[in-house]
């Protein structure tokens, strides 16, 4: 079956990853159930759905971290059964986690230095003397950091340890260290998830930004609905690992199996 | 205020350390260091031999004011039977010119075999240690009297060759040899090899490792299923009660089972009757019926002077660093001799170790009649492969039960030579022996 | 007051980016050197050749734990048997050629150790945590018993011990007997010097940064492209070939002979014990480790000595035990992150002082 | 050939041959395991209840034995001695929650494990300086422990059982009972299941964190004290059965750090595997390999159940 088929509603832009009759599960759970959808290059996708739903098991599948029983999943083009995390990151799949997974020991600037980590290339053996070509990269590279770091305004967190950081702000540095990679694919698991408002105002200001600016394709989800509808070009619902609804946000506020599947859900 | 307490810590250390080395000793007496280890896996035989060192040292300064009227001032310093704090120790007492140092551990001995020759310090390694440096050609500072373990595994065998009837009569038996698997447990190996060749004896080997001192059933397991006919055991701290109660639940004929010197009363008493007919080979006296250990217990033990236990001492760990400290103080009398003066040095003191000679009249006047053989050492022999004799446990104490053996010196000879030389050529450049030898000896 | 950075500008990322950015940093670390350089002029043998150079290669050999365990966060309880093989490796290497320099034969046989560390490091992929500390201790006990086990690795010494043959630099003596202790001292600061400089420079760069990665969220650390058990690999490389080459000056420059029985498990505790109460993933903190855990004992037991009490040197050893352990649950208490964090926040009180903060 | 041929047949064409001496062997194993599932249970009571990886467990053992020793030297009776021993034993339980866990509570588990570490170093300096360092025979006979052995001439051969280890299974037996009824049927027991399984929801019920420690430590040190009471009748009382003591890790990992029943299964084990490792396949390299083999096995299993026999699933999750 096409790729067109798949998907209800026809947009511009090329499909960068294709999602086909995914299906995984542990032991006799199944988390996802035969989920088929696209993301394209340059769109905002976000993927909503009840706790449980399977939404973080379906970014687990994208960056090869999980890997589904049946099903595809074809990227750039290229279609994989299997692929381990550091492949998925060496291709451009960058990503930030529900709850913060950031090098607790390290400051702001290493954990986002070290996201730069693939594109430094100088060998072992001139690490050893740091000074010369290693200490040339690393600057060049720590100056592409500090543009991020301008970006997301956390100039004054520069050398704190992360760990002592508040979690809003240690959202932003992962979202830094995830930009620092300059995916062409970002995958946000609940980017805002125990913000209050101000802070999910400037989080959706930097998500737009993202995806303007550098013009990186992001998945994101969001149990903030409202949130969900202003940010995103499209949506997948998710529900108990099935598929109940994908489209435009106005589409899907409007599915009744949507607003069924959310009845009670808090949010 | 963490931070003060780390940093003055650390300030402290520094300063104290420094203070560490007081300066040399005062000009009237002669410094014996005496390198113990009360405490760690060995101490079950080391807290006996500091004593009986400790004691008789004593006994000297407090009943004939020292040693030729020169007070001997005694400072322990503790090992642990640890080469890295031996070695602290060694540099610890090295500014306060010792006249001797008896090391108490071959791992200690080792690395100090090539300093004695620079510290002009002689080593004194009491039946362990390096058995080459009986060698004085290639090792002038280095002593190891009475025996080598060699000498002491050509005793065993020769003793076992006595109960069977002679040397001939080995031929086709089995004889099982259970050892600490270390340096020392290993040494004789080769000489092993080379007798049951020889003699036409199998040898078993049963290697214990030092981890598994206490856990040694599947070896004795082993030595049920060869059934030898002699078991020979070179062991060390926790290592000898174990293999004797082992031997005993494997019910091993217990006469057969002969060790080299290292055994203590309690490692036999452990292992309750059953142990009774336990051998080991000795070359000293194992009970406190001498002149010398009244003395001790009148002027050292009565007087309070002692650490020791009463019921320990004169038993055999203990008369066995009397033995040791009788050779220290016999060595600086001699060297006093030979130097006509009276505050000898480490040099003197290894002239006097080389012109050793104690005769029986001299034991006599020791008040070591019948506690021991006499010995005399030599600018080329600083071993003199002397006599032991084998006894054995009769449930409380042990009991001689042979003539004084002398070991196969043809077999020894020839291998210490080819060590001495090796260990020179290995060690290469090593320093020729340059040392004048007495006329004396 | 005088410890402030206050007026002292970045201009350039590479100043910024500097080890120690801070001109009051740079000034101290050069007095230490120069205290370091001059030191044999005033201090007593017993201060070099006891204190110093043991001080010196104990702490060179927790800079090799660290790195493993302080900044990968693998639990190592093999170092004793790493220094081993580096010792074993030079000696058989001296021995077997002696024309090439000691030293030379030093920095190799640190590879040897480094080839043994990644092999054993190989399970560090599946095993974590303590079960990994556990399955060094494999490490340890093989090691070890191939050390007494393989005659040829001592030569087949009827002794069973390496002795370290002397050796010369310059027509100087830098091994075996007639080397003097300040020679050694030198020698084992020069080689300190040295590696902790590469290592310093190892861990501000890529490669410390993925090291810390895996140690902090090893997952996260693969999503963004760290291969773990390269990484890991790596860490036991770097880690054991500083081990390796520890246990190698261990045994030439201090001790002069050793036993199999030198490297044996307690000497892996005391390595590790070093690196946790100096500081987990501190440089300096594994100076200061070795400085209290080594020197704290010498104290102790010299302690009565100088101020003229006499116990028995058996009670003086009890006690120190006995001291040892309490100052290590102290320290855990007063500050589990190490001596290294007390440093930093020093560093900080320096920085505000006269002000509370 | 030949070399595959001692290492695939000729050990059990031995253990066939002799099969008095296999028995032996397995039961010379059993009992060493039964000695390491002891010190093992030790640290999964503490592990389980308090997540300290509790190095000290051996020196306990060593510990509690030497101070019964130690006081019966003194001149306490015999049994008067092992009651104070109890009680030492019970005071360093609490002096432990007190000075170590109370002040490093929440720490990471790294800082807890070198805490008892220094334990360790403590209680070895002090055993030392209080009974000195020579080692000391158990008082076995004064406990009523039996000696001498059961010799049955069966098998074409001999198999000799000691009165000493038997009785060394029987209590150990009795006391995994015990534990095993102490868990599941007493209020306290419950509770430290309920610690086991959440700190934070077991003080939310009102369990007193403070308290289950004491408990759990007083309880290993006894286990300590039993094991040291086998182990020095054995050979005898020194620190040197420390070393054995590390024999406990393997066993530990092999069982999982969280299962009693693994520390059992795990501790019977290793100790028949060394056992009949050193003593059919030892001889083809020497013997003397009991020093590593355990760690091998253990790591063998390892690579296999990360999580040990009967550890729980590591379970990934992001």
């Amino acid at each position: 079956m096409s790729v067109a088929a798949a998907a209800p509603v026809q947009e511009a832009g090329e499909t960068l990853l294709n999602v086909e009759n995914v299906s995984l599960s542990f032991g006799g759970v199944r988390a996802i159930r035969d989920v088929s959808f696209e993301i394209r290059r340059g769109e905002i996708r976000a993927i909503i759905g009840p706790n449980g739903a399977g939404k973080t098991s379906m970014l687990n599948v994208i960056n090869g971290f999980y890997h589904p029983q049946q099903g595809r999943i074809t990227y750039k083009g290229a279609t994989r059964r299997r692929m381990r995390p550091h492949q998925a990151a060496a291709q451009g799949i960058a990503r930030t986690f529900q709850n913060v997974a950031l090098f607790k020991g390290m400051t702001t600037l290493d954990n986002i230095l070290t996201g730069r980590t693939l594109r430094m290339h100088k060998s072992f053996f001139w690490q050893l003397w740091r000074y010369g070509p290693a200490l040339t990269e690393e600057i060049e590279h720590r100056k592409y950091c500090e543009e991020i770091i301008d970006f997301l305004e956390i100039e004054r967190i520069r050398r704190e340890p992360v760990g002592r950081l508040p979690y809003g702000l240690q959202k932003r540095v992962e979202l830094g260290r995830a930009l620092a990679m300059q995916p062409d694919l970002l995958l946000l698991d609940e980017p805002m998830a125990g913000m209050n408002l101000e802070e999910k105002e400037d989080m959706s200001r930097f998500i737009l930004d993202v995806n303007a600016e550098f013009g990186t394709t992001i998945a994101l989800i969001e149990h903030d609905i409202g949130v969900v509808m202003d940010l995103s070009d499209r949506i997948v619902v998710l529900d108990y690992g099935n598929k109940i609804a994908d489209g435009k946000p106005e589409e899907v506020r409007s599915d009744r199996k949507v607003i069924d599947a959310y009845l009670g859900v808090v949010h | 205020m963490k931070l003060k307490t780390t940093l003055l810590a650390l300030a402290a250390a520094t300063a104290l350390t420094a203070l560490a080395v007081p300066a040399a000793q005062a000009e009237d007496s002669v410094f014996v260091p005496l390198f113990t280890y009360r405490t760690g896996p060995f101490a079950g035989s080391g807290i006996f031999i500091a004593d009986g060192m400790h004691d008789y040292l004593t006994m000297l300064n407090e009943r004939d004011g020292g040693i030729g009227g020169v007070k001997i001032a005694v400072e322990e310093c503790e090992t642990g039977y640890d080469t890295k704090k031996g070695l602290e120790c060694y540099e610890a007492v090295k500014p306060k010119n010792p006249v001797m140092v008896n090391p108490w551990s071959t791992g200690i001995t080792l690395p100090l075999i090539p300093r004695a020759a620079v510290d002009k310090i002689p080593i004194l390694s009491m039946a362990y240690g390096l058995s080459a440096s009986a060698q004085g050609d290639t090792f002038p500072w280095i002593f190891n009297p009475p025996d080598t373990y060699w000498d002491g595994f050509s005793q065993i065998i020769k003793f076992i060759a006595a109960q069977e009837g002679g040397l001939d009569k080995l031929k086709g038996k089995k004889i099982g040899y259970i050892y600490l698997d270390a340096g020392y447990g290993r040494e004789p190996l080769p000489f092993l090899d080379q007798l049951s060749k020889e003699l036409g004896f199998e040898a078993k080997l049963y290697p214990v490792p030092a981890a598994e001192m206490q856990n040694q059933s599947a070896q004795w397991l082993n030595v049920r299923r060869d059934r030898p006919n002699y078991m020979i055991m070179y062991g060390w701290g926790a290592m000898q009660p174990t293999a004797i109660k082992e031997a005993v639940k494997t019910n091993y004929p217990m006469d057969k089972f002969i060790s080299i010197w290292w055994p203590s009363e309690d490692d036999a008493r452990g292992a309750g009757d059953g142990a009774k007919g336990f051998k080991m080979l000795n070359w000293h006296g194992s009970t406190p019926d001498f002149p010398v250990i009244k003395d001790i217990q009148k002027y050292v033990v009565d007087a309070g002077k002692s650490q020791s236990s009463k019921e320990k001492i004169g038993t055999t760990l203990y008369n066995r660093g009397v033995y040791n400290s009788m050779l220290i103080a016999e060595a600086i009398r001699t060297a006093q001799q030979v130097t006509g003066k009276k505050v000898v040095t480490g040099e003197d003191v290894r002239r006097g170790l080389e012109d050793l000679n104690i005769d029986a009249a001299r034991l006599k006047a020791l008040g070591m009649e019948g506690f021991t053989g006499p010995i005399k050492l030599s600018c080329s022999d600083h071993n003199g492969h002397h006599p032991t004799f084998v006894q054995q446990w009769d449930g409380t104490k042990y009991v001689k039960v042979s003539d004084w053996i002398e070991p196969l010196s043809d077999k020894v000879q020839p291998l210490l030579q080819a060590d001495a030389k090796a260990y020179a050529e290995k060690n290469a450049p090593w320093p020729a022996r340059t040392e004048a030898c007495d006329a004396r000896s | 007051m005088f410890y402030r950075e206050a007026g002292q500008y970045k201009t350039t990322y590479q100043a910024d980016m500097s080890i120690f950015p801070i001109l009051q940093d740079r000034i101290g670390l050069a007095l230490i050197m120069v205290a370091a350089l001059v030191l044999p002029l005033f201090a007593g043998e017993f201060m070099i050749a006891s204190v110093m150079v043991p001080f010196l290669i104990l702490a060179l050999a927790s800079i090799g734990l660290n790195i493993l365990t302080g900044y990968t966060g693998l639990v190592s309880l093999g170092t004793g048997a790493f220094m081993g093989v580096g010792a074993y490796a030079c000696y058989k290497l001296s021995t077997t050629f002696p024309a090439i320099n000691i030293l030379v034969w030093i920095v190799v046989s640190g590879f040897v150790s480094c080839a043994v560390g990644v092999l054993f490091g190989l399970p560090s992929l599946r095993i974590k945590g303590f079960y990994l500390a556990v399955a060094t201790l494999a490490a340890q006990f093989f090691l070890q018993w191939c050390f007494v086990r393989l005659p040829w690795l001592y030569n087949y010494n009827p002794s069973g011990a390496i002795e370290v043959p002397s050796r010369t630099l310059f027509g100087i003596h830098v091994t075996g007997a007639s080397a003097t202790p300040t020679t050694r001292y030198y020698i084992a600061l020069a080689i300190v010097i040295a590696v902790t400089w590469i290592v310093s420079n190892l861990v501000h760069g890529r490669v410390g940064r993925s090291f810390m990665a895996v140690r902090d969220m090893d997952i996260a650390a693969q999503l963004i492209g760290i291969r773990l058990l390269r990484t890991k690999l790596l860490a036991f490389a770097v880690s054991s070939f500083i081990t390796g080459v520890a246990g190698a000056m261990m045994v030439f420059l201090w001790l002069g002979a050793a036993e199999a029985d030198a490297f044996n498990i307690n000497q892996s505790f005391v390595i590790l014990f070093m690196v946790i109460i100096g500081g987990l993933g501190s440089l300096i903190g594994s100076f200061l480790g070795a400085a209290l855990i080594y020197i704290m004992p010498i104290i102790v037991r010299a302690a009565p000595e100088s101020f003229g009490l006499t116990i028995g040197a058996a009670t003086v050893e009890h006690l120190t035990y006995l001291i040892t352990g309490a100052l290590i649950i102290f320290f855990l208490i007063v500050e589990p992150l190490g001596l290294a964090r007390l440093w930093q926040i020093g560093k900080q009180k320096l920085r505000v002082w006269p002000f509370p903060y | 050939m030949s070399f595959l041929y001692s290492i695939f047949v000729d050990p059990f064409v031995q253990m066939i041959g002799a099969p008095d001496l296999l028995v032996q062997t397995l039961w010379e194993g059993l009992v060493g395991g039964v000695l390491y599932a002891l010190i093992a249970l030790g640290f999964v009571l503490i592990f389980k209840a308090s997540g300290v990886f509790n190095f000290a467990q051996g020196i306990m053992m060593v510990f509690a034995a030497l101070t019964l020793v130690g006081l019966h030297e003194k001149g306490v009776p015999a049994f008067l001695a092992l009651a104070l021993t109890i009680l030492v034993m019970g005071a360093l339980a609490f002096a432990v929650e007190r000075v170590i866990l109370r002040p490093l509570v929440n720490q990471p588990d790294i800082i807890l494990f070198m805490a008892t570490f220094g334990l360790t170093y403590v209680l070895i300096g002090l055993g030392e300086l209080v009974f000195g360092g020579n080692p000391k025979n158990m008082i076995t006979s004064e406990l009523l422990l039996p000696s001498g052995s059961l010799d049955f001439n069966i098998l074409g051969g001999l198999v000799s059982l000691q009165k000493i280890d038997i009785a060394a299974a029987i209590i150990a037996s009795l006391m995994v009972a015990v534990l095993a009824v102490f868990f599941q049927r007493t209020r306290i027991g419950r509770a430290l299941r309920a610690v086991a399984d959440d700190h934070q929801a077991a003080l939310s019920v009102g369990i007193s964190l403070d308290q289950i420690w004491v408990i759990v430590w007083f309880t290993a040190g006894l286990v300590a004290l039993a094991t040291g009471i086998m182990w020095g009748a054995r050979s005898n009382v020194s620190f040197a059965l420390e070393i054995i003591a590390l024999k406990a890790l393997p066993v530990l990992i092999l069982g999982g750090l969280t299962s009693v029943p693994g520390a059992i299964v795990g501790g019977l084990i290793i100790g028949i595997g060394e056992k009949l490792g050193e003593f059919y396949w030892g001889p083809l390299v020497g013997g003397g390999i009991e020093s590593w083999l355990a760690y091998f096995i253990a790591l063998a299993v390892l690579l296999f159940r990360p999580q040990g026999l009967f550890g729980e699933k590591i379970i990934e999750r992001i």
